[in-house]
């Protein structure tokens, strides 16, 4: 177990409909500060995996979650666990930007509000904390109420993003965020992944850009239908991986 | 930026949070009664129908012998055939109808203003009252065709209430084939035509099959359209007679044809048979019992076409 | 396998296939001549399905013009001032009034059936929109194994067994309470309720299962509770859908016929409270239509009864789509 | 168009064929059915149909000749758009229907007088105490108001009093439906024909008189009208011995006796669609 | 213009809905018995040419085609061309394999059946040898009457292959044809490929997979935002490109 472990994984095993493993003993440890890359072909349960660390996945009725989750040494895959806890600190993005249909600043003051924060100046100064850390608030400070819809894909994506940091996460998830974006927003955000990990935010990413990987991650993890085959820093991964399917697979041999 | 300022937001939100979970709960207890009190209004009303009329619904000699004008111990049999023979007219009618006009809506339709107009029509059409729908059959087949109160005006004037029903149903099934079915058709030098009859109709079978069940359910218990249309009598029917101008032959579509819904209507308001609860609670049941029917067949049929599909 | 023999064995494929594509398309269907062309087979469809829809749009557009025709003869041959016929408080066209004209005024059952209609879908929403979130929200696996088919099932109820069982039951049930004959707005307003119950939940039920999935996982991901998600979130997103199903149950509230008329009283007075006998356009409507002969003024003013239910529903067709036209214009 | 084939019909009786329709009248159809039932069965070639929808319809479809048989509660005058057409039809009286005043069993009166009776259906009296009964609000259940049983009874009780515009009791259209509100609402008053009556309402006497047939022909009991079954002025053959049937003893002493309606043959006095009643010798 | 070419595009642009121009002057030259790899970014306008090839953009009512489509030297892009007979001859396999909801058997003699050949033992050899070019055959003899959807995806795509073999098309267009197979499956469909080249066919493959591209074309072509940058034989493009933007896509610096 490592020393500064924000989040680890024991033993998880993941199925859906009881009958079908989607994920199997995976042992993995975030750390702060830390750009984690999940990679491997389609399928092979990088998303439910993600959606584990933030009990996402308890929302799929037909999904059972083994194993432990230990975040800040403490499991979380306990019944008694409060969910909200969980999650307000574990942030996520998804692979399509996904903003709500209110305006710039709604999007981002909606949690903070649900959370108890009325008071409309320290409202103010997250949205516009948030906005900055993700690295869009020159874009769109003066439009902050528009629609988010008004924005361009990047930019939702960026908006997405600002809208999970407003909650002051320690994790943040993202499911291959850069996916329906093109080359100008990708880098946009890779700018941004750098900053909130510069912050001490310990970020996991999945990606099906093994290039992306390579230039983002400290560490990569390798799955291949429901295996972590492969869990190292990205350097021995993509250099000098131990296990022959790595490589196949960083060499376009399949995916 | 800090984790200070997250604790900050935590001390807050721990009230906030627990408001939110208690409001969670209360929120999910209140949508649990209402689903439990529809669901209990439903169950109910159904079991009161059908109890009210079993004892009459499960007599065979209720179910096939004519309704009687002064005495005790009428029946619903011509009532419930003409049912059944009614809603297989408008089926006849309507589906074809209501097939092509999907098809030609879904599959022909360039995007533009006119398209949106029909499709706005066809929606109008499906709001009309069924009243004003009889009343027009009224008009235009009794009257103006001089068909009198008779099966064809009635099975028309029912079509006009089936058509949008249909043409939804069908619309729906054959936008849910996905794009990639027809693309398929068409990549293969095919033209959109036999696209849709060989491609998309087949995928769609089941929920096309689905629908027009659920529909003849509608048709089956409707009653305002057909009061001035099919008529409010009901000769008594002769199975054996064939002659297609007689009003005792069955087939006949010039005969005026009251049906079961239109029957519990008129014996409730103009009935003087001293057994009138006793038959009217009894149709209603045998109407309630054929939906339900209607019902179990269109998920039957639905769920087996589905698997038929699937895999052979 | 030899390629060259499996290329010539290939059916359809021409000798040489450096042809222009005309000669290699003529040369690959021999038997083609006899039969309908592709371009035949895509016209021919094309023309006998717009016939479908063109039988529809005739059906439709001779409805509203004889509809229509009938109804304004009332004003434009039998001399009645629709002014008059709109505004009118009694409804007795056996009396004549001053003018030698039949006394129709029709606002009673204008109002009866505003009133109902409006009463029934008060009493509709909550539990509508309530059982939709419970069965895509709460426990979609319930709602669609058990709720959606038992809405289908009470879709399916004839409106003229709802009518006899708010006789038997409804009827005896409010006089008991409340006094008075038991015939009345209430009545026919719950019996409506039961009725249009089924429409406008399973409409609201596809509203909400149109509002896209990653609103509700983000919203959770941000740590909201299922309420705040639905609240906030959800029922947001699907307010113009829910609008929708309300205004389409009111339109089938609006023309139900025989279901009301049997417990509303007809009696075509001013409604003045809710357990007193009034009556509905429809009511009016199916009562009358028998009695009058063809084409006499009182025949006529109960077609402008019709024309007055045919103008709502298309109100009603119009307000729907100002929703979603609005709706668009929001959302993007 | 089919429907509407008429008989032909070579003037023997036991070898009539052809197809008679009858629209009209829906109180009047169950005795058309039940006769029209006996007759099919004496004369198998000759199909009868008999429909509903409404006094109304069937003189409206007999006018315009596309049935052999309009029935109709009313004079044909009364209904017409053009009154003057009611000459090109020929008015067959099948029977008489009494009506009398019903009251809910909750009102212990047994007699009404003439003049009572009016000032309740003219929203005069409201209330039963006024009229010698207990202390109960009336409810007055009128029917429809194009309706034959409303006219006839409004023709003999109003005697031309018009009611209040302000004065809207609940109207049925039916007669089943009035049965039913009246046995079921307490203080309720109506009207219904005498082959509705039945044991879950009262029925009253007017000025001592007893509804009965009796007293209908001649003319002591007020409340009545004819039943009419209008045919053009030359019916094919089928139609004139169906009429014939319908008024022939054999119709007349049977159904039409035992099912509340006043046999038409019993009538001691004629009345005219103007309401004029003379004796007949 | 080259010698033998077969196919060959002048200055195709491609607008939808009159405003968005999503390709711009694509000339583009496709022989017999070549495989030309289409490469590119998301959303660069690589489905789109694809799909004009064989007029599939007709469909798209709002779509608007200008400049030459040249097929066997005689333009295709007018309104007097019979669409069907270009698609007879240009047969289309698309991303996610898309067999009709019959038999296999069916799925083949579909086509060959509407479009007149009614003979039981002709269609049956039209069957076997689809299936048999598509490598299909030996897997799936035994069950030809079989649903369509009881076979995997890979066999499913071979399947949609044999479908468009079926009608001896002389080119056949892939858009992403192995991007929802696993690593077996996208090898037999690669076989396949290579099989059908060797017949003379001429295939033109989109693929998101550069390993793929350089594994199996001839020729390849990159896209970049609705321009064709750079189309050149496979080997100049891997290993020499000329245009940076090309070299900077092989070497993930986007995408
Ligand atoms: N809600 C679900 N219900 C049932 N099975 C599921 C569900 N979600 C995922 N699976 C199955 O779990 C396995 C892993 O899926 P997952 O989405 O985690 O893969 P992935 O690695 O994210 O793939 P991709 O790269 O395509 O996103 C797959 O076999 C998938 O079919
Ligand atoms: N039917 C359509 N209507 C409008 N725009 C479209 C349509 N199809 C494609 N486009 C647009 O045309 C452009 C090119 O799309 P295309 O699908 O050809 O890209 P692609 O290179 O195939 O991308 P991918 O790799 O994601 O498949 C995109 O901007 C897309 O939004
Ligand atoms: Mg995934
Ligand atoms: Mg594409």
């Amino acid at each position: 177990m490592s020393e500064n472990a924000l989040l680890e994984t024991h033993d998880v095993r993941v199925r859906y409909h009881d009958t079908h493993d989607a994920l199997r003993n995976i042992n993995l440890t975030f750390c702060p500060g830390e750009v984690t890359a999940l990679i491997g072909p389609s399928g092979c349960g990088k998303s439910t995996f993600l959606r584990c660390l933030n009990l996402m996945n308890r929302e799929i009725p037909h999904c059972h979650i083994d194993g432990e989750i230990d975040y800040h040494g403490q499991n979380i895959n306990t019944k008694k666990q409060n969910l909200y806890d969980v999650r307000r600190n574990i942030g996520m993005v998804f692979q399509s930007p996904n903003p709500f249909r209110k305006s710039i600043y709604d999007n981002i003051a909606f949690a903070p509000r649900q959370h108890g924060i009325k008071d409309r100046a320290r409202l103010d100064e997250i949205v516009e904390q948030s906005l900055r850390r993700a690295a869009l608030w020159d874009e769109v400070k003066d439009v902050l109420n528009k629609s988010a819809y008004a924005l361009s894909g990047g930019q939702r994506q960026r908006l997405c993003i600002a809208r999970t940091l407003a909650m002051n996460p320690e994790v943040v998830l993202m499911d291959e965020p850069c996916s329906a974006l093109d080359p100008i927003s990708t880098h946009a955000i890779e700018e941004t992944i750098g900053a909130i990990k510069a912050e001490g935010i310990c970020v996991i990413i999945v990606t099906h850009n093994i290039e992306q990987a390579a230039r983002i991650s400290d560490k990569t993890a390798f799955f291949l239908l429901g295996d972590c085959i492969e869990w190292n820093t990205t350097e021995v991964i993509f250099n000098n991986p131990h296990d022959q399917r790595t490589k196949d697979y960083l060499t376009g041999r399949f995916g | 930026m800090t984790k200070s300022n997250g604790a900050e937001t935590m001390k807050y939100s721990q009230r906030s949070i627990r408001h939110a979970q208690r409001n969670d709960k209360i929120a999910t207890g209140v949508l649990t009664a209402i689903v439990a009190a529809i669901f209990v209004l439903l169950i109910s009303l159904i079991v009161y129908i059908i109890a009210s009329g079993a004892n009459k619904a499960f007599d065979l000699q209720f179910l096939t012998s004519k309704p009687e004008q002064f005495k005790e111990g009428g029946g619903i049999g011509p009532e419930l055939f003409n049912s059944f023979y009614l809603l297989v007219l408008t089926l006849l009618i309507s589906l074809p109808l209501s097939l092509g006009a999907a098809i030609f809506l879904v599959e022909y339709a360039p995007d533009n203003e006119v398209t949106h107009a029909v499709k706005t029509a066809i929606e109008v059409l499906a709001s009309l009252p069924s009243i004003v729908v009889g009343l027009f059959g009224f008009l235009l087949f009794v009257i103006s065709f001089g068909w009198g109160f008779s099966i064809l005006s009635g099975a028309l004037a029912l079509t006009i209430f089936n058509i949008p029903l249909l043409v939804r149903v069908i619309q729906q099934a054959l936008e849910s084939v996905p794009q990639s079915q027809r693309d398929a058709g068409l990549a293969l030098g095919l033209s959109r035509w036999e696209t849709t009859v060989h491609i998309l109709l087949p995928c769609a079978m089941p929920a096309i099959i689905t629908g027009v069940i659920l529909s003849a359910g509608r048709v089956f218990g409707e009653a305002a359209a057909l009061i001035y249309t099919a008529g409010q009598s009901a000769p008594a029917l002769d199975f054996t007679n064939f002659n297609l101008s007689s009003y005792a032959c069955p087939w006949n579509i010039w005969r005026p044809a009251e049906t079961l819904a239109v029957h519990i209507w008129k014996i409730n308001s103009e009935g003087v048979v001293p057994d009138l609860a006793a038959v009217s609670n009894g149709s209603a049941a045998v109407l309630m019992i054929c939906v339900l029917l209607f019902n179990l067949l269109a998920r039957w049929f639905g769920r087996h076409a589905e698997r038929k599909l699937m895999s052979e | 396998m030899n390629d060259s023999t499996l290329v010539n064995n290939m059916p359809n494929r021409s000798a040489t296939s450096s042809g222009t594509l005309h000669n290699r398309a003529n040369g690959t269907r021999p038997q083609d001549s006899t039969r309908l062309t592709k371009g035949q087979i895509e016209r021919g469809g094309k023309t006998l399905t717009g016939i479908c829809v063109g039988i529809v749009l005739i059906t439709l557009a001779s409805l509203i013009v004889m509809v229509t025709a009938k109804g304004l003869s009332t004003f434009i041959s039998d001399g009645i001032s629709p002014i008059a016929f709109l505004t009118g408080q009694v409804w007795d066209p056996h009396t004549l009034d001053a003018s030698g004209l039949p006394t129709v005024g029709a606002l009673p059952m204008i109002v009866g059936s505003f009133a109902v209609t409006l009463l029934s879908c008060a009493i509709v929403i909550p539990f509508a929109v309530g059982s939709a979130i419970y069965a895509v929200e709460v426990n979609p696996r319930f709602g669609r194994r058990f709720f959606r088919p038992a809405l289908e099932l009470l879709v399916g109820i004839p409106s003229v067994v709802f009518g006899l069982v708010g006789l038997t039951i409804l009827v005896p049930l409010i006089r008991n309470i409340s006094g008075g004959t038991g015939y009345g707005i209430l009545a026919g307003s719950l019996v409506l309720a039961v009725m249009v119950l089924p429409t406008v939940t399973s409409l609201v039920i596809d509203a909400l299962e149109s509002v896209p999935a990653p609103y509700r996982q983000s919203s959770a991901a941000l740590g909201g509770t299922r309420w705040q998600t639905i609240w906030h979130i959800v029922l947001r997103s699907a307010t113009p859908g829910i609008l929708t199903a309300v205004v389409l149950g009111m339109a089938r509230a609006f023309g139900e016929a025989l279901a009301v008329q049997m417990v509303i009283g007809n009696a075509p007075a001013m409604p003045t409270s809710l357990t007193q006998p009034a009556s509905t356009l429809t009511s009016i409507l199916t009562m009358n239509m028998g009695n009058e002969a063809m084409n006499t003024v009182y025949n006529d003013v109960l077609w402008s009864l019709a024309l007055i239910l045919l103008v709502m529903s298309l109100i009603f067709i119009l307000i729907v789509h100002f929703i979603g036209r609005k709706s668009e214009v929001k959302h993007d | 168009s089919p429907s509407n084939s008429s008989g032909s019909s070579n003037g023997s009786s036991d070898s009539l064929s052809g197809s008679i329709t009858a629209v009209g009248s829906t109180a009047l159809q169950p005795l058309v059915e039940a006769s029209a039932e006996q007759f099919m069965t004496e004369n198998p070639n000759v199909q009868i149909t008999i429909q509903g929808g409404g006094s109304g319809q069937g003189i409206t479809q007999i006018a315009q000749g596309s049935v052999q048989i309009g029935n109709s509660d009313v004079f044909a005058e009364t209904k017409l758009a053009n009154p003057s057409d009611a000459e090109n039809l020929t008015d067959n009286r099948v029977a008489v229907v009494g009506m009398a005043p019903v009251v809910n069993k909750d009102v212990p009166l047994d007699n009404i007088s003439m003049d009572d009776l009016r000032g309740i259906f003219t929203g005069q009296i409201t209330n039963w105490s006024q009229i010698g009964g207990p202390d109960e609000d009336i409810v007055v259940i009128n029917r429809a108001s194009g309706s034959g049983t409303r006219s006839t009874f409004e023709d003999a009780v109003l005697a031309g009093a018009q009611a209040p515009a302000d004065f809207n009791p609940q109207e049925q259209d039916s007669s089943g439906t009035v049965a039913r509100m009246v046995a079921e609402t307490p203080g309720s008053i109506s009207y219904l024909a005498f082959s509705y009556f039945n044991d879950n309402f009262k029925v009253l006497n007017v000025d001592g008189v007893e509804p009965t047939a009796d007293n209908v022909t001649t003319n002591e009991w007020k409340i009545w009208s004819y039943e009419h079954m209008y045919t053009s002025n030359s019916p094919d053959d089928t139609t004139q011995a169906f009429i014939n049937y319908m008024t022939s003893n054999e119709v007349q002493s049977s159904l039409v006796a035992d099912n509340g309606y006043v046999p038409i043959s019993s009538m001691k006095v004629e009345r005219d669609a103007a309401g004029n009643v003379t004796q007949l010798s």
